[in-house]
């Protein structure tokens, strides 16, 4: 995911996205240019500004010139979708709990007005609860905004509930590939993996 | 030790006064190194050399200095994309901005000292302006123009800088460029784009400054040491980043040295300043304001 | 080389350059040596604290101050002998570097340069309302008539211990560096939280790195009063101290020993030549303009190209 | 240890190239000083060098002395006294001077004085305060007319005429600048007020550079003193004369001992502003009949001064450096050869015939009587220049053979 936003330079391949319908190649584009095409990444490990407020960090994410535009429906829909976030929206960052973080890291994410979101990890370090929590918004985003989705995940029973493909990487190798929750939860790798069987 | 009223009035209008006057030479050093840690300790030479800018043109042509400096900030400006450009290519690409920034502006402030010593000699220059010297008095409380006038357009400024960096795109990225410049990079934004414009705006505000200062007192090529201390106190003492707790920490030291004149001996002013500073790094390092 | 051999080792050589420097007929030699030395053990004494450990001190003129009015003092009080008076204000400014270190207790980075600026300017407050000694007005401080072991002027015996503190200074600078301590300091400097979980008495050691960089600096102001026959406060704080303490070692190197040594007498060579030969506001420059290309050209100082060139041959 | 050597060496090395600078024939007579050309005192270096260069092309065109050409030998000190003894030392050992005098200044002269004494050279002084008190060398001479007791002789105009107004002042209130110059005159003022008896009611001293003097004035006028005796620095000065006037300063007599006042800058700067105020001058155009063939100096001096950037009008220091320069020469005409001893005791035996009048040296080296001029300003209107180099603006109050008018009293009225 790193490579694919420009962070980490690319050893070998191509990169390719198509946002309306253009084709762009993203090998040795900048990362700020790359988010400008539409496509975000929320990282791994949050990486918010902490000595911001809520607010501050969320409207730093419409940042670029198309988010803009639609601000004040992002930011709404972001207070709809998590209304913690609404409550403390005066609050630094950086004192929120860990799994307030996280959800601030995807609402600031979206107001990005993302084509195709990036996430890494979004469950590292949340409880079971608040996993099942974030993976659900996650969902409600994807359908009602038709967004594309990569999302790189260890918690393999949560991310293929919403997953429509799925991709299986073993020691950076994909090892598996499947098109349906089913066809992913009924394989003999994924148990071996997954379950120790 | 007496409290009369009238003095005691009169020291809290002065410290005001003179800590309107504090806020704008220190509102650039809030910026730079505050938001972007970038220690610019050549920042008082740029003052100088505002002073001696907004001198020339006001001496060839009877122009206002303050107006004059506020016109020509877009040259201050410049000025500092093009040294924050230096310092980007000789530090902050190759990681080791700190120490080596430190002595580089170190080296600048020199270099800066004495081209205005070569160009404009050691004598110590002061302007006229058409307040200088007119007093409003409001009862026992004096208003000394020459104090006002820098006092009312530094408020504006550093108020308009504190609105611009939080109501604006541009002004929340430089907010956050120092704490994650990749998430920065994630949102869109090129940091150093960022770091660039946010350190020419804090050279522009240097400009401006330097007109009040030599509205207030003469300046000479070396006067800028004398501010080094004083703009990394008040910005300290306000807490890092914050444009509001810079403007605090202008008035309580402007305040604390008034009334150390009034009351105790301006002798201990300087100790007075510096040891609140000292005591706010000891007990409260985030500063009044800080975050 | 062992600790103990590279002392006998210099301390035979501070000698060998004493009983030498006896044929030196100029007196021009020895004052501008003087000055040289003394910038020698400043920024040597810096670089404990500044280059091992990582803390930049701002306030090196205010140790330099507190020597030299440590000698003051004593002076009007019991004008003692002069190894007394420098002892003494070494004893001073160590105590002051012990303040100091305390400060790294709460502060890092440009809050503890911040805090040692701010120290030195409620120091020079303090120095300036002190009329004993002298305050505003400065004091004289006169050379002794008479000149011990045979030295045919004063300036020979100041340069004299100069020579031998500057080898104090070096001997001690090698020895933190080379022992256990040194390393404590590195791995505080490099990740002071990471050096506490390992292990690593973080606080004695800054507070002995603080310390004993204070007590040097302290050193090297204690003759100072001698040698200009006359302080005042914004003399013995001028802000050339803490300018050049830290641009020496900068220039020079600061990851041993050697390099303040080095960045020391070129830096400091370079501005006596420069005074007597171009007297103008350009020798001002000339420091400014080196300071920038050595910043930005040779980043790890003429060690940093030693080194490398090393390693380029023995590969 | 090899490494240590050739570090050593190295440095060793580099000093004495430093020192290998060219020996000339011993043809011209060469005179040695450093002066502050860069630093906070470097305005009134640079004049004092300009002064000194014309008296040397002056003696030159004459043919120079004892037959020799006169060459000035000077470095910058860059006011750090620090740079002092290296200076001097190299004046003495590389350059090979025959003649020493000093730069502007006391800390530039303390740090050149042990020097000196080793050598037992005769050494003038330019404008130093009572710096042979400590040292009490017999050949030192100073060229700053103070008089014998510097600190006494500075402050003897102001309250001399402060004591003749009637009715007779009560209060004083002192203040001044933390630095050396302010602080002797202060200690002046102190001993001047014991002996008058006048009350101190304000005795306090501010670091020099404070921005807003306004707090420390208003704690002054809460005192009500009769008469306010203010010692600073050129910033200072400006800083204190500016909130003066916006605080309305009501007192009887202000100033005194201000540095700043003297100079075109602060002249013209100040302007109106000075009016009423009483300060030392050591030369006003009011006066210029007592100060024979100085026009001469000075039209050349301010031809230059514009150019180099220093103070047009050069009243204050440049004619004394000139001065200082002339009792050296005269002193080596009579004597008729470079002898040491023999030039000190001529200097202390003679009268000189300068400039700035005539000059004899007390015992100590300062001059025998003091003369340093008490004016107060008035009738000033605009900031043009033109109108102090006329008489007319500065009524000199002291000493009495310099008389030219009485003082308009109380300070306030002035501002009409």
């Amino acid at each position: 995911m790193k490579c694919i936003m420009g962070i980490v330079p690319l050893s070998a391949g191509r990169i390719t996205a198509v946002v309306d319908g253009v084709e762009h190649d993203l090998v040795g584009q900048a990362p700020e240019d790359i988010v400008d095409l539409g496509i975000v990444l929320v990282p791994e490990g949050r990486r918010l500004f902490p000595r911001l407020t809520v607010e501050e960090n969320l409207l730093l994410g419409a940042y670029r010139r198309t988010a803009r535009a639609a601000i004040a429906r992002n930011l709404a829909f972001c207070f709809e979708t998590f209304p913690m976030l609404a409550e403390r929206r005066m609050q630094l960052a950086g004192s929120m709990s860990g799994g307030e973080q996280q959800m601030l890291t995807l609402a600031r994410a979206l107001m990005t007005a993302p084509r195709i979101l990036l996430i890494d990890e979004p469950s590292v370090g949340l409880s079971p609860l608040l996993v099942i929590h974030i993976i659900n918004q996650i969902r409600e985003l994807k359908e009602r905004y038709g967004l594309t989705v990569l999302m790189a995940e260890q918690n393999f029973h949560q991310a293929i509930r919403i997953a429509d493909r799925g991709y299986v990487i073993v020691h950076g190798r994909i090892e598996y590939e499947g098109a349906s929750r089913e066809e992913l939860s009924n394989n003999d790798l994924i148990r071996k993996l997954y379950m120790g069987l | 030790m007496e409290f009369p009223t009238a003095l005691v009035l009169n020291a809290i209008i002065a410290g005001l006064l003179l800590g309107g006057f504090y806020a704008a030479v220190s509102v650039g050093i809030s910026i730079s190194f505050g938001m972007l840690d970038v220690v610019n300790i050549a920042h008082p030479a740029f003052i100088i050399l505002g002073s001696y800018v907004a001198y020339i043109v006001n001496e060839r042509m009877g122009l206002d200095p303050i107006a004059v400096s506020v016109v020509l900030s877009p040259l201050f400006f410049v000025l500092g994309l093009l040294l924050y450009r230096i310092y980007y290519l000789c530090f902050e690409k190759r990681g080791q901005e700190s120490l080596r920034g430190l002595a580089f502006f170190f080296g600048i402030l020199f270099i800066t000292e004495v081209a205005l010593v070569l160009i404009f000699g050691v004598d110590y220059r002061m302007v006229q302006t058409a307040y200088s010297e007119t007093t409003w008095r409001l009862g026992p409380v004096d208003f000394p123009m020459r104090l006002v006038v820098p006092f009312l357009v530094s408020v504006t400024m550093v108020v308009g800088v504190q609105l611009f960096l939080t109501h604006t795109f541009f002004g929340r990225a430089v907010l956050a460029v120092a704490q994650d410049q990749l998430a920065l990079r994630l949102m869109g934004v090129n940091p150093t784009r960022v770091k660039g414009l946010a350190f020419a705006l804090s050279i522009a505000t240097a400009g401006v400054a330097g007109a009040f200062l030599i509205v207030i007192q003469p300046v000479q090529p070396a006067l800028g040491r004398e501010y080094i201390g004083l703009v990394f106190a008040v910005c300290v003492l306000g807490g890092m980043g914050s444009i509001w707790g810079t403007l605090l920490g202008a008035f309580v030291l402007g305040i604390a040295e008034s009334f150390t004149s009034t009351f105790f001996g301006p002798s201990w002013a300087p100790a007075v300043s510096f040891g609140l500073l000292l005591a706010a790094l000891a007990f409260k390092p985030s500063g009044l304001l800080g975050r | 080389m062992s600790n103990r051999t590279f002392a006998a080792a210099a301390f035979t050589i501070a000698l060998a350059i004493v009983v030498a420097s006896r044929f030196i007929p100029n007196d021009y030699f020895f004052s501008a040596a003087y000055t040289v030395l003394q910038f020698i053990i400043l920024a040597t004494a810096w670089n404990i604290l500044g280059g091992y450990t990582g803390y930049v001190n701002f306030g090196s003129a205010a140790f330099f101050a507190v020597g030299a009015y440590s000698t003051v003092f004593l002076y009007k009080a019991l004008h003692p002998p002069l190894p007394v008076m420098i002892l003494a204000g070494t004893l001073a400014a160590g105590v002051l570097g012990l303040a100091v270190g305390y400060l790294t207790l709460r502060m890092r980075g440009v809050f503890f340069a911040i805090a040692t600026l701010a120290l030195s300017v409620v120091l020079y407050t303090f120095v300036v309302n002190w009329d004993y000694v002298g305050g505003a007005r400065g004091a004289y401080i006169l050379q002794p008539r008479e000149v011990p072991f045979g030295l045919r002027r004063y300036i020979h015996l100041l340069y004299s211990a100069m020579v031998l503190m500057t080898a104090l200074a070096l001997v001690v600078a090698r020895a933190i560096e080379t022992s256990f301590i040194g390393r404590g300091l590195a791995a505080i400097r490099d990740d002071e939280l990471a050096a506490e979980c390992a292990g690593v008495p973080t606080l004695r050691l800054k507070l002995f790195s603080a310390t004993v960089s204070g007590a040097l600096m302290g050193m090297a102001g204690t003759t100072f009063p001698f040698y200009l026959s006359y302080v005042e406060p914004s003399a013995a704080f001028n802000l050339s101290y803490a300018v050049n303490s830290i641009a020496m070692p900068l220039i020079g190197g600061m990851m041993s020993w050697v390099g303040p040594l080095i960045g020391a007498v070129l830096l400091g060579t370079v501005q006596q030549v420069v005074q007597v030969t171009i007297s103008s506001a350009w020798n001002l420059l000339i420091v400014g303009v080196l300071l920038v290309l050595f910043v930005t050209l040779a980043p790890n100082g003429i060690m940093g190209w030693v080194d490398a060139w090393r390693r380029r041959r023995k590969r | 240890m090899n490494r240590l050597t050739t570090w050593f060496s190295a440095g060793l090395l580099a000093l004495s190239l430093a020192l290998a600078a060219p020996v000339h024939a011993q043809q011209p007579l060469k005179i040695g000083f450093g002066m502050s050309l860069t630093g906070p005192l470097a305005g009134n270096g640079k004049a004092a060098l300009i002064a000194m260069q014309i008296w040397a092309e002056d003696v030159n065109a004459k043919g120079g002395i004892l037959g020799r050409k006169v060459e000035l030998v000077y470095y910058d000190d860059q006011t750090n006294p620090s740079t002092v003894p290296s200076i001097y030392n190299k004046l003495l050992d590389v350059d090979k001077v025959d003649l020493l005098v000093s730069g502007y200044g006391t800390n530039v002269i303390a740090p050149a004085m042990p020097i000196v004494m080793q050598r037992n050279m005769a050494f003038m002084g330019l404008f130093g305060l009572n710096v042979n008190s400590k040292f009490n060398y017999d050949r030192y001479f100073q060229i700053m007319p103070a008089g014998p007791e510097p600190a006494i002789g500075w402050t003897q105009g102001f309250f001399d005429t402060a004591m003749a107004l009637a009715p007779k002042p009560q209060t004083i209130a002192l203040v001044g600048a933390d630095a050396e110059y302010p602080a002797l005159a202060l200690e002046g003022a102190r001993a001047q007020a014991k002996r008058t008896g006048l009350k101190v009611v304000y005795d306090k001293t501010y670091p020099p550079n404070t921005v807003d003097f306004s707090p420390i004035l208003r704690a002054i006028q809460a005192t009500n003193p009769d008469l306010v005796f203010v010692a600073s620095y050129p910033p200072d000065s400006a800083g204190m004369v500016r909130a003066a006037n916006e605080v309305g300063l009501k007192t009887r007599m202000f100033g005194g001992g201000m540095v700043g006042p003297q100079f075109a800058a602060l002249k013209t700067q100040l302007g109106p502003l000075l009016n009423g105020i009483v300060n030392y001058e050591t030369f006003a155009p009011d006066v210029a009949g007592k100060f024979p063939f100085l026009d001469q100096f000075l039209a050349k001096y301010q031809g230059r001064a514009v150019k180099e950037g220093v103070d047009p009008l050069g009243f204050y220091l440049p004619p004394y450096a000139y001065a200082m320069m002339q009792v050296l020469e005269q002193s080596i005409k009579a004597v008729g050869a470079l002898d040491q001893a023999k030039l000190a005791d001529y200097m202390h035996t003679y009268e000189f015939d300068t400039f700035v009048g005539k000059v004899r040296f007390a015992k100590n080296g300062e001059w025998a009587v003091p003369r340093m001029l008490t004016v107060q300003y008035h009738g000033i209107a605009g900031n043009d220049l033109e109108q102090w180099m006329k008489p007319g603006h500065v009524t000199v109050l002291a000493p009495a053979s310099y008389k030219t008018g009485a003082i308009m009293a109380p300070y306030h009225d002035n501002k009409k």
